[in-house]
């Protein structure tokens, strides 16, 4: 026994006898986690997957570069990025007031700010719309400022700031919660103002929940859809989202197409989770030290 | 002699005062005033025409499947949930980090994609829905297809409510119970249940608003057959294709309602946790 | 007997077939004593041919594009090429045109085409991509253009280049441009189904003129059952029985009372005040057809891209 | 830089924290704040670095009344207990955080900055570790850093709340020496707050006693060991033997089978008498001065001295008393579990009836 | 029931945390396992439970194979260092848990559960307690209810993974005691781990030495403390002093100014001489025996004897020297910091050359 164990140590029987688990369930949670995502969240994927591959490389380049749809992509890339930049300011805030002050209506505001996520998108885009129109209770007093904002893309940057708002406060909120009151006071002993504080102490640690908060919101504005069709104005080249052409392929019956393009969202956006989740261990290890 | 101690970042009473006031600001423009502006369009026409049309036929139907669906995804999602968060943070095995990257796929897809996803694959010309076609089985443009979709794009969120968590308390508890011979069963609902109880509902209840508010997916694969087939927000778009705009935010208020009770639910799930949380610590001082 | 009969129809048709199917009910408990319940279906047509090839099992389709009647045959095999060829006026009960919706008082003094070009002018329309409706409204400028200009592709080009490049919101559909034009208060003249527009106008008297173009398209709304499902659903009877009654006096008087034109001559003759004549171009003339259309002017990279290309 | 508090109060909504303190720290050594946890000793520190404010009362550096001044303009260095290093900076960013925090005018240029930090680092002995974070560091070089980035800004006080709390036994009496030897040759005016008398005891110039937001005694360390003002010091400095019992007309501090004859023939009454393990020998028979029978409960015979655990015979205390002798004694006497022995005082505190403090009494062996 | 570890190996992925760990457990002693951090006291300890299973190697309960035994089968109980109280139970329901999870045929009846429980809370002394939640318990109680959790079902063997450390300086010597006296009572056969060496001679019947996943020593803590095994147990049970040098012809250890002969004279070499603070004594002058010259750097005179921190003078060495004399010897000699003084050794440990182990050497006074 002793022989061949000094030979291969830990990796073999390691794995083998860690099969071995003391808390129970593992094989039934695993099984159920593993069924569940399989069938619900890979199967249908293949379906995407099987319809893109059935083009040629050149017929995928077509469609995925199509100047509209490229266009498109431009349109979709900078109001996602405006929003999710807009929720990363206004979202940081509203964490920033909700964890260290205490005002009134506050507990209001905090549950307030799960509303985008209990909204059915096209309600939300409805609603959006009829508040910024001409007439409605903002157009109108944007109106007379002359700033006229729905069926702009300054109207899909309001929808998508508007459904992805959450995301950001709910991963700074607890951050922000946890974080110990020593290091900003070690810094203010040490003479820092307030402005210093924030950004060279508070800021790098709140950096990565922020970020990540920013991305989901950037890769759901990305897929947005229902509430931003009501609001868009859809011109050609200026304020068409990349979900509408993936729409217009479906109307059009191309599904291939329309999987192309969904591809390449979904593939920008779990790339860019992706890269986050590395860039943030690598990060985080620097500062927790795991 | 009093005076304002100021030892923490931004409690200044100047930068208090504007930032409190920033925030109640944005707050009330972005996230109030819509949420009143559904109230009071439904309502523009008066109570009568508001009562008169929620208790439509097709409206009636529509909020009946609406709760059929989500009483068929909460549990479903639940399980899924409950499982794989008892799994990525009780157990370390190869692939775990994947398992934890992969739940966040819905959010990554557009929900119109997501059902054009189930469609191609359920549908006639899918290639399992061609193989259920021969036994007579079809999922789409049916309840099953909602059901399916709307799993699909609520399954984050019990999984992520229960995740960190369940991370942050760690095992000790568990293994204590193990060492006094407690058998799983038990120790999941002796042990682990209570300690993750309110995080569990306020999981289920965005689970249960998403699935009670989808409208992208849902669509695609509904077949929008009226009183059949048509969830409610489905039915807010067609009556709003009506031009039944008054009807149409009628039932979009029903909708806001079940979000604003859901938040309200929320709000008391996450207190009680804060307060277990608290009483966990009592060293922890109140601030 | 208890029958059931699904009707898979466009967006806006709710209402239209919610009060003929009332019709039809009676009329078929008087003709075979069968109770019938009629389902409905709407959505965009296109989304509704799509849940159709895709399994969605209704009896008959009720559309206000040919194309997405079409598709039925090519991707689902579900009915013959020759469905056209199955009831009168190529299986299209009723049609419409398209017309101008203007504010009171027709402000901007808009009457024909080459109004709906001037700088000051604003549109709004459906997007052509996303609905018949666009393609139907293109198609009349494109029928227009073609009269106007003879061969002269280039000026034919400039001058719908220009028209889109009018519109200031293109929704995905023609109650939401409506609904833009309408609650928004945005431009100066909606291009949608004459249908639609004399619909607005009666629901807001006084507030909107409507303006029929001299030349219009000849928009048919085409009717078919479904082969495939009634078979496996056993309705055969029941669909065609559906459509048919579509050409009674009796459902053409509907029809109109929605605002459709019709080819029933007593009702035609009864609503001649609300459909002033004008001329009708069909697709055959303006493209050639329905195919060749979809071709040239709406596949991706088609004529419609290229105008829209930004300049 | 003395600092001067001056009938400081603080209240936390209803609870009073602190109550009416009043207290001289004198300039150039090293105080400690010691006393249970929830007695208020952090509280006090954060109050004087004015990371807290007081509810009523003045605090002076030197002359000048900082009461109104914030934080950042009182020139302290802070320490805490965990550390609260930046983590998201290098060990010399750490340190040079403070003296970068400075205005523009008054800041040093970066090259002399530079020059601070590599200073700092020498002296805290940790050069090669500059360019490493914070997570890459052990607990006692986490607090070395600590310490030298409070230190940079050469701040008149330094204050420290459990700067040795985290650490390891071994660690912490290492550091607990550094910091001594840091102390003797800079001589900054320290005040740190411990829960531990021994580290109080060692490392300080001046001891503050706390109990229950109250000042319990003030005192040099030796003193404070060897002169306990109140029965509560005395409890908390170390174990104490204590029996409890009626003083009669001859003197004599009597309970059950136990007595002591106390010097100086006290008045008669109630009393307690208290002892120090080190202030007492055992013996085999009772002797003139006192009987005080006890049975071997331990003998523990680890480091320079053996400690007999021992339980009374014929009497009641609340704790065990303890007593220590040396290995040879040991040696000689070979005491074993449950062998019967008696104790005889050489030093002594009594406290009389409700009396709160000790008269000290010797016995001549 | 005695515990046999049996060639016990454990990797984490590459790591290895445990390496070839044969020990022998005594049944109904206390054994500690002591070790600095990340020496795999914890893993082991777990290993023993069950809860983390070994790469390699056997554990027998007696002469059970119980390797391939899942946690809940055997029969031990374990003590979490933070408690892991169920928090969402009361007391006396944590205490009931592992009586009611026993399956349905063994299980006694409500009743005698509930006596059970009253037992229990009898024996650690909190029966008014019952009805709390474990967040309303201060750090001692609560580990006195883990305790009794543990005890509870009656298990052959209870594992402890350092109960105390949590707790403060006073909670702990408390529960300690408690624990040492509830032991001498019941003797089940307790294993627990701790890396404060005081606590591990204090408490327990015989000490495991770890480091770096290997066994340094097993002993009595007496032993142990007089005879240690190596190195890394001189350095890790109390403060020792060091003078390393070369042995010349006449068996002298040698260093700059500083010598000492050694008894029995031994090869030349280099070679370390290990002296314990109580094994040496403070002259004035040096003696035959020695002459080991020092600087006094600190006096302190706290606690039962006085400590004296010494600094080289004429050699060198790593760590400072400490000598404790008692009070008296302190009071006739008045020794002053900045004072040269001599020490003189009584006993000593030598390791020569590179050699793992010690020679003990005593010198006649
Ligand atoms: N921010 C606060 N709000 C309310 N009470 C507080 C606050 N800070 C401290 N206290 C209370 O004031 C008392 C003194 O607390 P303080 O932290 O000064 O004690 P301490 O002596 O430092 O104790 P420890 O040794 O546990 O750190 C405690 O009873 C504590 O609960
Ligand atoms: N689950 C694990 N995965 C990887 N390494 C581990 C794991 N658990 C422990 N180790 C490593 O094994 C070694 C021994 O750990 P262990 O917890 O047994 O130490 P310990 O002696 O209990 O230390 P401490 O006194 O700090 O509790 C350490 O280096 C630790 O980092
Ligand atoms: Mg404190
Ligand atoms: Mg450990
Ligand atoms: O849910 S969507 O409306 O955004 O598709």
């Amino acid at each position: 026994m002793t022989g061949s164990t000094t030979q291969a140590p830990g990796r073999t029987r390691g794995s083998l006898v860690r099969s071995k688990r003391v808390l129970p369930g593992f094989g039934l949670s695993l099984g159920i986690s593993l069924l569940f995502i399989s069938l619900v969240l890979l199967l249908p994927l293949t379906g995407l997957v099987a319809e893109a591959s059935g083009m040629s490389w050149s017929q995928f380049w077509f469609v995925i570069s199509d100047p509209r749809v490229v266009a498109s992509y431009k349109v979709t890339l900078w109001t996602a990025l405006a929003a999710s930049l807009f929720n990363g300011v206004f979202g940081l805030l509203l964490a920033w007031c909700l964890v260290r002050y205490e005002f009134p209506g506050k507990r209001l505001i905090d549950a307030m700010v799960d509303l985008p996520f209990a909204l059915p998108t096209a309600v939300a885009g409805i609603t959006l719309a009829t508040l910024l129109s001409r007439d409605g209770w903002y157009g109108q007093w944007l109106d007379t400022l002359g700033i006229n904002l729905a069926y702009t893309p300054a109207g899909i940057v309001i929808a998508m700031a508007f459904t992805s708002l959450p995301f950001v406060v709910r991963t700074v909120q607890p951050v922000l919660e946890e974080m110990p009151p020593e290091d900003e006071e070690a810094a203010i002993t040490l003479g820092a103002s307030d402005g210093r504080v924030f950004r060279k102490v508070i800021f790098p640690t709140l950096w990565p929940a922020l970020v990540t908060g920013v991305a989901l919101s950037f890769t759901r504005s990305l897929g947005e859809f229902g509430a931003v069709i009501f609001i868009a104005g859809n011109t050609p080249y200026v304020s068409e989202v990349t979900s509408l052409m993936i729409f217009i392929r479906l109307q059009e019956y191309d599904y291939a197409a329309a999987s192309a393009i969904a591809a390449m969202v979904l593939l920008v956006s779990l790339s860019l989770l992706f890269a986050i989740t590395l860039w943030q261990g690598r990060y985080l290890r620097r500062l927790l030290g795991r | 002699m009093k005076y304002q101690s100021h030892h923490r970042v931004g409690d200044g009473p100047w930068v208090r005062r504007t930032l409190v006031l920033l925030t109640v600001l944005l707050a009330t423009l972005f996230l109030a005033i819509p949420l009143i502006l559904i109230f009071s369009q439904a309502l523009g026409a008066g109570w009568g025409v508001m009562i008169s049309n929620i208790t439509d036929r097709y409206t009636l139907h529509a909020i009946g499947l609406t709760l059929f669906v989500a009483l068929l995804t909460v549990p479903l999602n639940l399980v899924f949930g409950v499982a794989l968060a008892w799994l990525v943070t009780r157990f370390h095995f190869p692939g775990r980090k994947l398992l934890i990257t992969l739940i966040d796929i819905p959010f990554a897809v557009s929900p119109v994609v997501a059902g054009l996803l189930y469609l191609l694959l359920y549908g006639r010309n899918g290639w399992l829905g061609s193989w259920l076609g021969e036994y007579d089985v079809q999922l789409m443009f049916s309840w099953p297809g909602i059901v399916m979709v709307t799993v699909f794009v609520t399954c984050p969120f019990v999984a992520r409510e229960l995740i960190p968590l369940m991370q942050q308390q760690g095992s000790e508890e568990e293994e204590a119970a193990v060492t006094l011979g407690a058998s799983g069963w038990r120790l999941f609902r002796k042990v682990t249940l209570p300690n993750i109880k309110w995080a569990l509902i306020y999981g289920v209840v965005l689970t249960n608003a998403r699935a009670v508010g989808e409208f992208g997916a849902v669509s695609v694969v509904s077949g929008n057959i009226r009183g059949q087939t048509n969830t409610l927000p489905l039915h807010v778009e067609l009556l709003y294709q009506d031009y039944n705009i008054a009807g149409a935010f009628a039932a979009a208020s029903l909708l806001a309602a079940i979000a604003v009770l859901t938040l309200a639910i929320k709000g008391v799930a996450e207190w009680r946790q804060a307060r277990l949380m608290a009483n966990d610590r009592p060293d922890r001082k109140l601030q | 007997a208890e029958r059931q009969l699904l009707n898979s129809s466009y967006d806006i048709a709710r209402e239209l077939f919610a009060a003929y199917n009332e019709q039809f009910k009676e009329y078929w408990l008087e003709k075979t004593g069968d109770t019938v319940t009629i389902d409905q279906s709407h959505a965009g047509s296109s989304k509704q041919a799509q849940a159709i090839i895709q399994g969605l099992k209704a009896d008959v389709v009720t559309f206000n594009q040919v194309t997405d009647i079409n598709i039925l045959h090519e991707r689902g095999q579900l009915i013959p090429e020759d469905w056209a060829e199955r009831l009168p006026n190529n299986s299209s009960p009723y049609y419409s045109t398209m017309a101008y919706l203007v504010r009171k008082g027709n402000p901007k003094n808009i009457e024909n085409w080459d109004d709906l070009v001037r700088e000051d002018v604003e549109l709004v329309m459906p997007n052509p991509k996303t609905s018949g409706n666009g393609r139907y409204t293109y198609l009349a400028a494109l029928g227009y253009a073609q009269e106007t200009f003879g061969d002269d592709q280039e000026k034919t080009d400039q001058f719908l280049a220009d028209l889109l490049g009018r519109v200031k919101v293109f929704d995905s559909g023609g109650r939401g441009a409506t609904t833009t034009f309408i609650e928004r208060g945005i431009g100066d003249a909606l291009l949608t189904f004459e249908s639609e527009v004399l619909n607005i106008a009666d629901r807001y008297p006084g507030e909107y003129e409507v303006v029929t173009p001299k030349i219009s398209f000849l928009a048919e709304f085409p009717v078919t059952w479904i082969d495939e499902y009634v078979e496996q659903n056993g309705t055969e009877d029941l669909a065609k029985g559906y459509l048919t009654h579509l050409y009674s006096e009796e459902a053409q008087r509907l029809l109109a009372g929605f605002n459709y034109r019709v080819h029933d001559g007593v009702v035609k003759a009864e609503f001649s005040d609300r459909f002033p004549e004008v001329t009708l171009l069909p697709v055959s003339e303006i493209a050639g057809s329905w195919e060749n259309a979809m071709e040239t002017h709406f596949a991706s990279g088609g004529k419609l891209d290229q105008l829209q290309r930004r300049r | 830089m003395s600092i001067k508090i001056d009938r400081l109060n603080k209240y936390f909504g209803d609870f009073r924290a602190l109550q009416d303190i009043s207290l001289d720290i004198p300039e150039g050594r090293l105080t400690a704040l010691l006393g249970p946890s929830g007695s208020g000793k952090t509280t006090l520190l954060r109050i004087i670095a004015g990371l807290e404010s007081a509810t009523q009362g003045r605090i002076l550096f030197g002359d000048r009344d900082v009461s109104q001044v914030p934080v950042k303009d009182r020139n302290v260095g802070f320490v805490f207990q965990h550390y609260a290093l930046f983590r998201n900076m290098t060990v010399a960013d750490n340190i040079a955080f403070g003296l970068e925090s400075m205005p523009a005018r008054s800041r040093p240029p970066k090259a002399e900055i530079r020059k601070s930090v590599e200073r700092l680092l020498e002296m805290i002995q940790l050069p090669h570790l500059a360019k490493r974070y914070p997570a890459q560091l052990s607990g006692g070089q986490k607090q070395r850093v600590a310490l030298a980035r409070a230190l940079a800004t050469r701040p008149d006080i330094l204050l420290l709340d459990e700067p040795f709390g985290a650490l390891d036994a071994r660690v912490r009496k290492d550091l607990r020496r550094w910091l001594r030897s840091l102390h003797d040759e800079f001589h900054f005016t320290s005040v740190f707050v411990t829960h531990d008398q021994e580290e109080a005891l060692e490392l300080s110039d001046q001891v503050v006693v706390m109990s229950q937001g109250q000042i319990e005694q003030v005192d040099a360390p030796t003193r404070l060991y060897a002169r306990p003002g109140s029965r509560f010091v005395f409890d908390f400095l170390g174990h104490v033997n204590v029996i409890a019992g009626t003083v009669d007309a001859e003197g004599r501090l009597r309970q059950g089978e136990a007595w002591v004859t106390l010097p100086d023939a006290p008045a008669p009454g109630e009393a307690q008498l208290y002892l120090r393990p080190h202030e007492v020998h055992l013996v085999s028979e009772p002797t003139g001065q006192a009987c005080l029978p006890f049975i071997i409960e331990a003998v523990n015979l680890i480091g320079a001295e053996v400690r007999i655990e021992l339980k009374p015979k014929g009497w009641a205390c609340d704790d065990i008393w303890e007593v220590g002798i040396s290995h040879a004694e040991f040696s000689r006497w070979q005491p074993e579990r449950g062998d019967q022995c008696f104790v005889s005082p050489d030093i002594g505190h009594l406290f009389k009836g409700e009396s709160t403090s000790p008269e000290t009494l010797t016995w001549r062996p």
